[in-house]
Parts: C-alpha cells; structure tokens; sequence
C-alpha cells in the first residue's frame, strides 16, 4: 500500500529543491487548478449531460434518491479511507456491514429486541472487530491486509452460522426448527426509510453527520495529524511520542463503527437479514476511496474525497439507468470514466523525472 | 563547570546483537550545560549508546540515572517526557515525508495527549513558524517535507528535538550532512541550550565541530570506553584511542602514496586551531587557501587540449537561467566539487550521470561527446554514481531477499555478470569477499544484512560496490557521510588506488573532505563554479 | 415507437413507459426473462426501462423510487425480497403507477403476481426421481439458501424426505461462487468419492447440475448417478443429449413466456384490464429420453414440442400483438 | 507491503534475517523452523485429520483432484505475487480470467475458432490488459491498486457485452438475436479435463509448469532480482541502471497473461462462459498469495508460498465437504485456519523491541 502510493516519498532526492524556491506561472496555476479540480468537473459535466439528456435527473427527489443510494457505500469508503490513512488498509468492511446487518435482524427477529438494542448490537459488533483487526496487526504483526482479509472470511462465515445460511424475516425457520416471530419495529425501519421533512432520506442525513465527524477530526484534529503521521513514517511518529499502535487500533475501530453503521442502515433498509446483503460493498467502497485520492488532487486518502468518489459513481449509475443504458454497458462506462478521470489527474500532476 | 551537577550517569551499559558485542561495560556521565563528545569507529557502539538512553534499545545490562533518578526509559515518548530528546543519526527516521514541514515541526506536539485536541491550519502554522525560527528555518512550512534537502530535513529534526526543552539532548550525527554556515546555527542554538544548563551528549566525525563546542571527549573503541579527553581536545590521542593505531593521513597528492603523518595532520590541525573560537566557515579556508590550495591548482588543470583523456563540460547549463559551467577532469586525477548544500552539487552530479537533462551546452568522455540519457547507458560505458543519503539512492530495506552485501554488490552489473539471466552465488560471493576485505568492512560475511551493519559500514558497501568494476567516470555524493576518520581515511586510499585510471569527482558540501581527498577543488554554489583560489580571493 | 391501431389508451399512440425492476439479471434465466419481456414490450410500442439487478435489496428499493420519479405507467417487480420492497411498492400504487410482481409475494391486493410454480417444478421433479429410482436411494442435495426460488424448492424438498423415509440425504454442499458451475464441481467430486453410494443428485438449479455434472464425468461415476434439476437453456439441453449424461430430468418454465407475460399483465393495468391476481405459469418436465425421442437440440424446437411450453396465453388478450419468442 | 529505508533502523532489529553465521540457541532454532514450517505444518496436520475422518481423502484421486480444484486460483495467485514483488498489487487478475473465459468461448461458439485461436485470443487478451495496467501505472503514474481497480471495472463490464450480459454456450442467443452454433472442440476441452496417463489432470500440470518457471525467475534470474529491487527500493533500482518501469510493465503483462491462462481453463473445465466479474477468483487469490507471505516465514510475497496457500484453501474445502461441513461453516472454518495460522506465523517471528 504504501510503497506503490506514496511513491514520492521514494523519488524525493531527485526532486528536492531548497525551501520556498517555488516560482508560480499562470499556466502551472491552471495545470494545479486542474489537478485539484479534474474530478469535480467532470462530475458537474456529467450531471449537465444527464439533466439534458432527461431534466428528471435534476430534480430534489432523484437527487436525493442518488445520495441515497450512494450513502451506503460512502460510509464504507470513508471507514476504508481512515485505515488508508494509518498505512493499513481495511478489507473486511464489506463483510462487517454484512454481518451488522444479520446481527441487527437477530436482535429484532429472534430476541423481539427494540430498534435501539439492534442498533447498539451493530456497534458492539463493528467496534469488537475493528478491535480484533488492530490487535492482529499490531500485537501479532499481521500484515494489514492479510488481517483484515482473514476476518473477511471470518465473517462471511459467521453471519450465516445463527440462521444457516438462511436470510432472517418474521417466520423464517431457525436450524433448530424454531419459527422465528419477531418484527422490525417502525422505529428501526424508520431509520433506514424515512424522510427528514419528507425530503431528505435518513440515511443521508446519517452520512452527512458521520462525513462531518470524520473531516473535523482527520484534518482538523491533532488526533488526524497523528494518524497521518503513522501512515506516513510510523517510525518516526513512534519517535515523537505518539502511541502509533493505538492509533492504529483506533483507525480500525473507527472504520469498523462506520462499516457497522452501514450494516444497520442495509437492514432498515431491507427490513429482513439479507445472507446475500453486501457482497459488493467492499470493491465498490474501496474504488471510491480510491478515487478519494483523486477527486482534490491531494493523492492521500481523505475523508471527503472518499464520499465524492462514492456519489461520483452513484450519479453515473443513476443517470446511466435514467438513459436506458443496458447494465451491462454500465459497468464498462463505470470503469471507462474511472480509469480515464484517474489517468487524467495522476499523469496531470505529475513530475518530469527519469 | 565541574561542580555543575551530574544530570546523567550511566554505568556498565552493555549490549549484544546475536555474537556482535555492540556495547560492553561502558560508562558515561554527563553535567549540567556540558557538551560531551562520543567518538569511536564506524561500529564502535556510538548509536548503540544514543539508542539505549534513547528508550529504543534496552541495555543487557547496567544502570542509568537522570538527575540522581534511576532512570529505565520504557520507550522513545517515556525518555522524551523524563527530559532526554534525541536526534537520530538517520534522517529517515526523523520525519513524515507525507506531511507538510510544519506538521512535522509540530510532530510531537500533536503527539502528546496534553495538547489541544483541535487546530486550525493558521494556528498550526503560526505555532510551526515558533519552533522553525529556532533553528533559522524560514519560507513556506506546508511544503512537503518530501521536497526538502537532506539539511532542512536535519534542521528540522534538531528543531523538534529543542521543542521539548529538555534536560539532555543527544545528537547523532547532526552535522554529517550540514554545511558550514548550517553547522553553524546549529553549533549557535547549542550554545543557548549549553548556557540553559542543558547536557549534551554530540556524536560526530568531524574533529572540526568536535573542537567547536565539546566540553570533554569520550572515546569508544569496539564497545568499549577507550579514553576520556578534556578540552582543548589532543585531536592526535582521540584519534589513536579511537581507530587504535597512529593515524597516518595520506599526503593529498595523486600517483604516490606516501604516509606522512606531519603535513596534512598538521594541515588539518590548523584547520581546526581557527576553527575553535572563530566561524569555522571563513576563517578554516582562509588558512586553507593559505597553506594548501595555491599547490593543489597548480598541480594539474586539466586544459583544453583535443583528445583529452578525460571529462570535459563546454557551456554546460543545468537550467535555462542558469550560468554555463566549463571545466575538466582528467584520468588518474580526484577532483573535489565542494560548496554548501542546496548549491546544486547534486543537481550537476545526476546531469553528469545523465538522469537529468542539460538545458544547453556539450560533454565530452575521452574526447568523445558525452550524452547518456538513463542509468542504465551511463552504466553500461563506465560511468558510475554513488548517490546521497545511501538509503534513498543506493540501499535496498531488508524486504528485499537479497538485501545482503554481496546482492547490494553484484545488482548493478547483473545483466553484464549474468547474461542469460541465472545468477551464479559463487561468483557473487567471491567478488563480495574481495570487496569486503579491500574496504575493510566491519561484518560477518557476504551474507550479512546490510541492515545490521553500522552506518560507516553500510557506507563503505555502497561505495564498494562501484570498485568492483572498472569505471571510466565515478561520481561520489558525499561519499563521507556519516564516516568516522579512520574509516575516511581508508576510503581516500581505495579511491586513490584505483584512480589511476579513471576520473574521480568527488561531490562534498565539507572542505576538510574535499582537501582531503582531492587533487584539485573546484568551489560550487548556486550553479556557478570556479577554482577554489578563485573563490577565496572573492572573500 | 408507434401505437397499435384499436388498442385501448394509452396503447393506441405508443411510448407508454414501463420499468422492468429486477432483484438479479445474470444468469441464463433472467437474461431470457429480459429478452421476453423486451421482444413483449416491443411487440406493444412500450418503451421498457430495464433496471438491473445486483442481487442487492436495498438497491431494488432506489431503482423503484426512481422508476417512481420518472414517472412511469407501471412497474414490474422480478423477484426481491417482500420486506424491501412493500412499502415502496405502496408508494408507487399511491402515485397512481401500476405494479407487477413476478416470483415476489407483495401481498398486495392492488398488485397482480405472476408465478411459476416452484413447489410444482420441485415435485416434478422428485415424482421423477421416486419414478425413476424406486423408494429408496441416498441422494445428494446441491442447495445455497438465501434466494428465493431455492428456498421455496428446498421446502419441497424438505417434505419430500418426510413423506419418503427410504430417502437419505448423505450429503449437501452448494457455493454461488463465480463460477458456479466449476466451484460446485469442485464440492461435488468431493462429495461422491466420500459417499461413493449415492443415486440421486437433486440440483434445483441448472447450474448447479451443470457443477454436479461435470464432477460426476470427473470421477468417473457418471454411469450409477442421476441428476435432477430445474430451469433449461439450449447449453443445457445439449448438457442433457450427451451420451452417457447423468444429468437426466429437469422441470422449467420458459423464462422468455414468463417475461412476456409479466409485461402483458403489467400493459393490461396500464389500460384499465384486469389480467387476474394470480397469474401461474405451469412448469414443465423435460426428461432426456423426451429430448432424444424427439431429437430436440434447443429451445425453439422444445417449445415446438411442448405447447407449455412455447407460449402461456395468461394475460392474453386480442388486442395485445404476439411477441413471436 | 511496508517498507522502511533507514540507516541503524530502529526497527532494523524487526528486519534483521538470520544470519548465516549465528551461534543460536536451540530454543531460537526451534522457533525458526516453526516460523519457516508454521502453514506447511498445518497444512498437514490437516490432511491427518480429514484422512483419519475421511480415508478416502489421501486416495490419488482425491489429492489430485484438490489440485485440479485449486489450480486457478494458484494460478491466480502467483500472477498477484509478481506483482506485489514489485511493489505494486493486481486487483484485476479475477477479471482477467472471468474475460478470458467469456473470450475464449466466444472464439469458439461464435467464430467457430480452433482450440488454439481461443487459447491464442486469451493470451492476448491477458497480455494486452497487462500492459494496459502497465502503462497506467508507470506512463500515467495512477497507483497500482487504483490503476488495476480501475481496469476491474472495465473488464467486467466488457466481458459482458459481446453477448449482452448472457453465458456463451452452444445455443445462446447473441444481442443481435441470431443463435450461436459453434461447439467446444474436444481438442479445447481436453485442456481442462484431460488426465495425463488418466491421473494427473492437465491443469495441474499447466500450474506445475508456470509455478517452476516464476519460481525461476523470481528467485534464482537476475530478472527476479530487478523485480524485488524494484519494489523494495525503485529510485535505487533506477540508479542501478534497473529499467525498473519496464519491469513493473513486465510483471504485470506476466500476471496478466497467467490470469488469462487461468480463465482458458476455466472455459475448457465448464465447456461454456459463465459471466461473472470473477470477485471470488480475486479474493480467493489474493488469500493465496498473501498466505504466501507466511508459507516460508519469509514475509515477503514469493510465488511457491503463494501456490501453498491456495492449496491449503484447496485441502481445506475439499476436507470439509467430504466430511459434509454446511458451505456456511466452510468459509468461517477457512477465516479462523487463516487468522490463526498468520497470527501465530508472524508472532513467532517477531523479536522484543520498543
Ligand atoms: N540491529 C542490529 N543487529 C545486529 N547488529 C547490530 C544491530 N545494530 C547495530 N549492530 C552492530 O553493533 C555495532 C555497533 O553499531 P553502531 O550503530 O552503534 O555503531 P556506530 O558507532 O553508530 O557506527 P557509525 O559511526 O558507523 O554509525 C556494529 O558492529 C553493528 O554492526
Ligand atoms: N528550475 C530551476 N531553475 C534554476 N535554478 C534552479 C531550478 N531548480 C533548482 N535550482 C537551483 O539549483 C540548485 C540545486 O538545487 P538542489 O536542491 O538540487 O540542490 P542539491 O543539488 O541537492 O544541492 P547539494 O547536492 O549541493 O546539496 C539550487 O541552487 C537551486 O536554487
Ligand atoms: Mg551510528
Ligand atoms: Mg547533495
């Protein structure tokens, strides 16, 4: 992860110029401006092109609807993000997200418990992995990616042991024969469905707050500086003092939370225990975290670039299926424009040496 | 000074790595505001001390005491927070090449739980410029540290390390890579801390800084005290308890070898008597020029003559606004490029290389226009570059199978050594063999880690590896980083022995260096270069 | 596209707009399911908006609010999972936009429910099996839950064993790992050399047959197994003809007439015709002696053969063109 | 992944390797061959116990058939070793061999193509992909994970158009509505079932073949040198003289053009093309692979620990199913082998250091 992605850190030598020599010409400014921009634009296009093409697409419904449908996975991207940003890389959300959500439908279904005690049990469950991830990698020193993918398989494992292999609804057969007779109360569903003045979805809302949160604390807070800080040397963040591991541990935890959170918003959402709920939540997040790294030319992981990636792609399948695309022209579109916006922001910002 | 009362007191340290006594039974002790200098060989055990009091290491046995306190650090942060700040020898670990150069300044600051947890960027700048100032770093701070020279890097480091004013401060190496006028602010914020009462452990090769500001030498020899020397420093006694032989320095002249220890230690000496009280900067080369340089250019320069045997740049430019640069090197002659860091040595080393393009003018090799445009090519006919700070440009991390000495050795010339492509173990080895002895390199065998080697003697690996085979060209980039004297000394002979045939540049921000290896010395600074004599006359 | 001359309204000007919302679209069976409603759609000027399906509820949810947004005449519903989808299904119904469900229980009263009949496919199939294997034999039971249809045939199967003590069921294994197929012959072959005595293999899922097949020729004990398996496309009637195939039943509807179905239900809606709640689609037993007897090599000659099979005229009426599948 | 470039690395005490001339305790010689052997002694200890269980499981048959199930993905995984060998990370290995399926198929059923057109057109195909990540990647410096993720995208949604998002076989309808009438030649067939002397399955030798090639290569060719050099430390590698962009194309042309070799297996073994994004082939490789890190205790990709790892999660899957584990238990069996097995690699191996 961190050798291919912050490469520079390697070519430094052969770029080093002495402190503050950075004479600016108006044309760099417009290259920089593109760099940082590149990704907005072509989103803002795109939207153009979409709204021309079918004026619905514009409307305050539809637009929501988008950021709904991409909420899930921005919350995804923004967990996988912060890992990035310890130098870790978090390959299990997907199947936390999952697991939450059978474990939300458990507590509502089996247990009769209220929405309040589905949603701590997500929580407990996301925090207890993140929990579990960090202490592999920085107690037993288990690559980041190895630990994470292990519970991976761990986990889509586990979420189906409760119910064997079933998807769990009011009446679905337990393995001991048990007739389960539980609801989702309204109040969990309402979580997942309802509308802030009938306008705009909870779920968006959710994401918003969990944006806000993670912004404020990756850029703003020391705590932020300490994870890039060990993502970027953790060596040397060990030397000044930092508890590297911890924060390590942290990051995982964090991701793990988000992850969780999204697992409940699936279950509100769907209202049952999906066994086949979130399978392509992991590619589907981490693309967007990857484009995170585009989206304002900062070429680090961030919070906010990992939500526009998200909405980036939402947008683009929205409009796509609005145009009557066949999907399967959508998922080649889909990575035609990933490819192309990435090509374009990488080799734009980039720097002549050989 | 001497009733000052003892801040630090270590007693019997010692420390094996596997079958490598690194440290055995050493004391040390250091008073309030005073500078105590640690020399030793390369591998003598002077990082091993700095880590261990550092809280990175823990000693195998012996005990420590800070202000009277037992004192068994649990960590890097523990140490920091019970007042002793460390600035490692290597740079690598002193900073987030990711991070800006003031989120690095304030590393620590937002390392520690008591600080705000939340900061605007302005804040954090403004708090950033604070700490910069002490050390005379200016100019734009949210620059990737990633951009910076190797010394702002350091500058930033010793920075950070002052922050947290603390009752010992220990510098490992802190000049190997400064110029003169930056050893200077350096030497100044010492000073300050000195007056402040503050112990100050330095480790250095250069007997010049040493001089400066050290109170008291203590000599460490294989891991074991060898002598304690107060000031005026007897630089001749420090250096024989240090390598454990008469030091003899060779004359600087190419062809003869002769062994005279009088002339240039003397030389050096009175380098270094000026260096005492005065700047080193002016005054040292002032006496330079005076003793030595006016016979070094006489020696050789090189003319213009067709079909010279040699490097010759015509109206070489490095930049489109940057003045044209004439000069010659020839066969058999060491010629030093010699000027502050950040004056472009580097730059014109890679141009020369031919990894960066030359905005105008013409190179000749052996009267042959000279135009490499990759590595690769300037390998291929004879021209070697042994880049700066070794772990960026020229080691690889130990992930790396075959990171040992002889892969580091045989990488290069793989494709030449091993046409169809298997890589025969034998041949490797015996080369490396041969190198190891003829750089007399401290370790086990050819199968060592370079990891687990010294810094001298990873250095002198990275250096061998362009002598085992015959280079029409060497370029060196400060070739004596991080090298105790001995070990320089050995170096100048492997260079000088095998000169004979080829043209050495020798790239180095220290005069002492220069002088020390070179025929001829060629002063370069901002892009513009002229003979030293020339460049002393201006001043 | 153009109207149809005395169709009711909208119909006789055309460009109706209708969404096609699936739960899954890969998959030999949903992609004839498309093209039937497609060729359907055509066939009455409708402008079909296919929404694809990722096997993700939450997902189906979206895309029917936006069919929703873009103001379409009626939806059809293609599988998913009812708690997902009622109340949205609700909302649609509220703006006055029809809805139909094909193989999902919206329990809606408003909402038609075009079927086939998993529980008559299962039974075919294992009233097959008793036929063919007496009373008594230990089967093998390739099942993945959590998808509608295999839920529904594995309570079939379920009862079945009940109801018939002499059947053993000595092993089970199932994966939808891509590829299907090639990760349920890897179980499968495992399977056999650890139960050497099995007869039956129930595959309710022709990929999973194929999986189970392709094991079967692997090890080598093609000769003493039976495989039985729901849902047919022209690969897998060839998979059938081989010599010497196991693979020797299979119960399907024809995916395409399910599809053209749907849309007529949903056009019916649209015109203010009621095509009936409970629209079925009869399954029907394909047996490999029928398709050698007969030398069928594909669907089209299937359905030539079997009149169930070609076409359904549930929801059919005159005035509705013929989608010719 | 991680790399750390310094000189008296403090962490140096966590890199430094054995040394040949070490006097070590016997205790110290233990736990290093438990380091070394940790999986490989699992991994036995495994087949032990499903063949107490299972006696059938150590027939001929069996083995070979566990490698035959876990040849692609073995396949898969040492296309990924390369690689992350230097420095980079192919996500896109899974699509690879999913489009190479559906390609060879194509070549078949609808051109009526020779077995070898087929096998030539996937090779192509994985070659060509590999350099398009390539170029991506050193051109247009887009990071490795970001540039192959991308290149996913693109291939799953191309590997879907041809036939308008249907499996190609014998008999199906093409978008353009005709019917597709081309056969699998047995010739084609033989390559995925065929059994040399009616015992080894060819695609075991296929993967025997290309394992002792890339371990070759990687290990004992200066080739393989350059590979890691380049991505331990690539400025050195460049100022070495290392063409190290073109060995970062190379590997990944080489792990392309494998993973294609893979999905021609995949046709010739089902005998039709399955679509399919091939998400499972990718996890399950990338598994292996990672697996590999541990397999020697060499804790660096190598390809002969990642063709281990796939044959374990081979063993694995193919034990439990003879002892008629639910598929729900198997992947959470396989997690908790993973995770364990690492946790203790990795832990052994680590030395006391602050
Ligand atoms: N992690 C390690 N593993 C094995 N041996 C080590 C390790 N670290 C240091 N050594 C050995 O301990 C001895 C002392 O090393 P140290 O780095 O203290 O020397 P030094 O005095 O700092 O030399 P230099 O001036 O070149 O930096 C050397 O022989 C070195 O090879
Ligand atoms: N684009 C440019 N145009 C003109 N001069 C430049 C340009 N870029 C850098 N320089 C100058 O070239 C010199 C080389 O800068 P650089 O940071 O590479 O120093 P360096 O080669 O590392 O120096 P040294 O190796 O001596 O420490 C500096 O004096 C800098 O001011
Ligand atoms: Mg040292
Ligand atoms: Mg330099």
């Amino acid at each position: 992860m961190k050798t291919t992605l912050h490469e520079d850190a390697v070519s430094a030598p052969l770029l080093s110029a002495p402190l503050a020599t950075r004479v600016v010409s108006p044309r760099t400014r417009l290259r920089e401006a593109l760099e940082r921009g590149g990704i907005v634009l072509l989103l803002i296009v795109l939207c153009a092109v979409f709204t021309w093409c079918e004026p619905v697409f514009l409307g305050v419904d539809n637009l929501f609807n988008i950021l709904q449908s991409a909420a899930i996975v921005a919350l995804l991207a923004v967990g996988v993000s912060i890992t990035l940003a310890v130098g870790g890389f978090d390959l299990s959300i997907g199947s936390i997200a999952a697991t939450a959500q059978m474990a939300a439908s458990y507590v509502l279904v089996v247990w009769h418990g209220s929405a309040f005690d589905a949603f701590a049990a997500c929580l407990a469950l996301g925090v207890a992995t993140g929990l579990f991830n960090g202490v592999l990698i920085t107690r037993f020193r288990v690559p980041d990616q190895l630990a994470t993918l292990g519970t991976l398989f761990l986990l889509a494992g586990l979420q189906l042991i409760p119910t064997g292999g079933r998807s769990l609804a009011t009446g679905s057969i337990l393995p001991d024969g048990t007739e389960t007779t539980g609801t989702f109360p309204d109040a969990f569903l309402a979580f997942g469905r309802a509308r802030w003045l009938g306008v705009v979805p909870v779920p968006v809302i959710v994401l918003a707050a969990i944006t806000l949160v993670a912004v404020l604390v990756m850029e703003f807070s020391r705590w932020g500086r300490v994870l890039y800080a060990t993502g970027g040397n953790e060596t040397a963040a060990r030397l000044a003092g930092a508890p590297t591991a911890r924060y390590r541990i942290g990051a995982y935890v964090a991701s793990g939370a988000i992850a969780s959170v999204g697992g409940a918003l699936i279950a509100a959402r769907v209202g049952r225990g999906d066994v086949g709920a979130g399978h392509s939540l992991l590619l589907d997040a981490v693309a967007a975290a990857l484009i995170g790294y585009a989206v304002w030319g900062l070429k680090r992981p961030n919070v906010l670039g990992a939500v526009t990636g998200a909405v980036f792609v939402g947008v683009l399948l929205n409009g796509l299926t609005m145009l009557n695309a066949p999907y399967y022209m959508q998922d080649f579109i889909k990575g035609a424009l990933l490819v192309g916006a990435l090509a374009f922001t990488f080799s734009i910002g980039r720097k002549t040496t050989r | 000074m001497s009733d000052a009362p003892v801040v630090l007191d270590a007693r019997g340290l010692s420390k094996r790595f596997g079958p490598t006594v690194a440290l055995a039974d050493f004391n040390l002790s250091i008073r309030a505001g005073e500078v105590v200098a640690l020399m030793g060989a390369n591998g003598a055990g002077k990082s091993t001390v700095v880590k261990i009091l550092s809280g990175v290491l823990a000693p195998d046995s012996g005990s420590i005491a800070l202000r009277g306190h037992p004192y068994a650090p649990a960590s890097t942060k523990h140490a920091k927070t019970l007042g002793v700040a460390t600035m490692h020898q290597s740079v690598a670990d002193a900073g987030v090449p990711t991070l800006s150069i003031a989120e690095n300044l304030l590393l620590e600051r937002t390392s520690s739980a008591r600080t705000r947890w939340f900061a605007t960027p302005s804040s954090r700048l403004r708090d950033a410029r604070g700490i910069a100032a002490r050390v005379g770093v200016t100019g734009d701070l949210r620059a990737p540290l990633s951009e910076q020279s190797v010394a702002t890097k350091q500058l930033i480091t010793l920075a950070r390390a002052l922050d947290n004013d603390p009752a010992v401060l220990m510098l490992d190496e802190p000049t190997a890579s400064l110029s003169a006028a930056e050893a200077q602010t350096l030497f100044e914020a010492i000073d300050a801390l000195r007056a402040r009462g503050v112990g100050i452990l330095l480790v250095s090769h250069r007997m010049g800084d040493l001089r400066r500001i050290a109170d008291r030498a203590v000599v460490l020899r294989d891991g074991r005290h060898a002598g304690d020397f107060p000031a005026p420093l007897d630089c001749d006694a420090a250096l024989q308890a240090m390598i454990g032989r008469a030091l003899t320095l060779r004359r600087a002249e190419s062809g003869k070898l002769a062994s005279a220890v009088d002339e240039s230690a003397t030389a050096e000496l009175a380098i270094n008597e000026s260096a005492i009280n005065e700047p080193v900067h002016s005054t040292s080369t002032h006496d330079t020029a005076a003793t030595i340089a006016p016979v070094r250019d006489g020696a050789t320069h090189a003319g213009d003559t067709a079909r010279h045997r040699g490097f010759e740049a015509r109206g070489l430019k490095l930049f489109d606004d940057a003045p044209p640069l004439d000069f010659a090197a020839s066969r058999g002659e060491i010629v030093a490029i010699a000027g502050p860091i950040g004056g472009g040595k580097s730059r014109l080393a890679r141009t020369l290389f031919g990894i960066e393009p030359i905005a105008s003018g013409s190179m000749t090799l052996d009267g042959a226009p000279w135009q490499p445009h990759s590595a690769a090519q300037a390998i291929a006919s004879g021209v070697f570059m042994l880049g700066e700070d070794r772990w960026q440009t020229s080691l690889f991390p130990d992930s790396v199978p075959f990171a040992s000495i002889e892969g580091t050795l045989s990488f290069p010339f793989l494709s030449r050594w091993f046409r169809r492509g298997r890589v025969a173990r034998r041949h490797e080895r015996r080369v490396a063999r041969d190198a190891i002895r003829r750089m007399t390199v401290r370790c086990k065998g050819p199968s060592d880690r370079v990891v687990n080697l010294s810094g001298g003697n990873q250095q002198k690996v990275a250096l061998a590896r362009w002598h085992v085979e015959p280079a029409r060209m060497l370029l060196l980039d400060e070739p004596f980083q991080g090298v105790d004297v001995g070990a320089r000394a050995e170096i100048v002979d492997i260079l000088r022995a095998n000169a004979a045939d080829r043209v050495t540049l020798v790239f180095v921000s220290d005069l002492e260096e220069a002088l020390e290896v070179a025929d001829r010395v060629l002063h370069f600074d901002r892009l513009r270069i002229e003979t030293l004599t020339d460049f002393l006359a201006e001043h | 596209a153009g109207g149809i001359a005395n169709a009711p309204a909208p119909f006789d000007h055309g460009g109706v707009k209708i969404a096609l919302v699936n739960y899954l679209s890969t998959g030999d069976f949903f992609q004839a399911y498309e093209a039937g409603a497609q060729k359907q759609a055509k066939a009455l000027g409708i402008d079909l908006r296919i929404y694809e399906g990722r096997q993700d509820a939450s997902q189906q949810r979206d895309q029917i609010q936006q069919a929703i947004d873009l103001g379409v005449a009626a939806i059809v519903v293609n599988h998913g999972l009812p708690e997902s989808l009622k109340d949205v299904v609700q909302q649609a119904l509220d703006k006055g936009i029809k809805v139909v469900a094909f193989d999902v229980d919206l329990a809606n009263p408003k909402v038609p429910q075009v079927e086939q009949s998993d529980h008559d496919l299962a039974s075919l199939l294992l009233d097959q099996a008793v036929k063919d294997n007496g009373e008594t034999f230990s089967a093998a039971y390739v099942y993945v839950p959590g998808f509608a249809p295999l839920d529904r045939r594995d309570q079939v199967w379920q009862s079945f064993k009940q109801a018939h003590p002499g059947v053993k069921e000595v092993a089970r294994f199932g994966t939808v790992d891509n590829q299907i197929a090639q990760s349920v012959a890897n179980e499968a072959s495992a399977a056999y050399r650890a139960h050497p005595d099995v007869r039956v293999v129930f595959a309710p899922y022709d990929e999973f047959a194929r999986g189970a097949k392709l094991a079967a020729d692997e090890v080598g004990n093609a000769s003493k197994l039976r495989i039985y398996s729901a849902d047919i496309s022209t690969a897998d009637i060839e998979a059938i003809r081989t010599p010497g195939s196991p693979w020797v039943a299979t119960a399907a509807t024809n995916p395409a007439v399910v599809g053209a179905v749907s849309v007529r239900a949903a056009a019916l809606l649209v015109a203010g015709q009621d095509p009936g709640h409970h629209i079925e689609i009869k399954p029907t037993l394909i047996t490999r002696d029928d398709l050698v007897k007969n030398d069928i090599h594909t669907v089209s000659e299937l359905g030539a053969k079997f009149q169930a099979f070609r076409k359904s005229d549930a929801a059919q009426v005159a005035w509705i063109p013929d989608a010719n599948l």
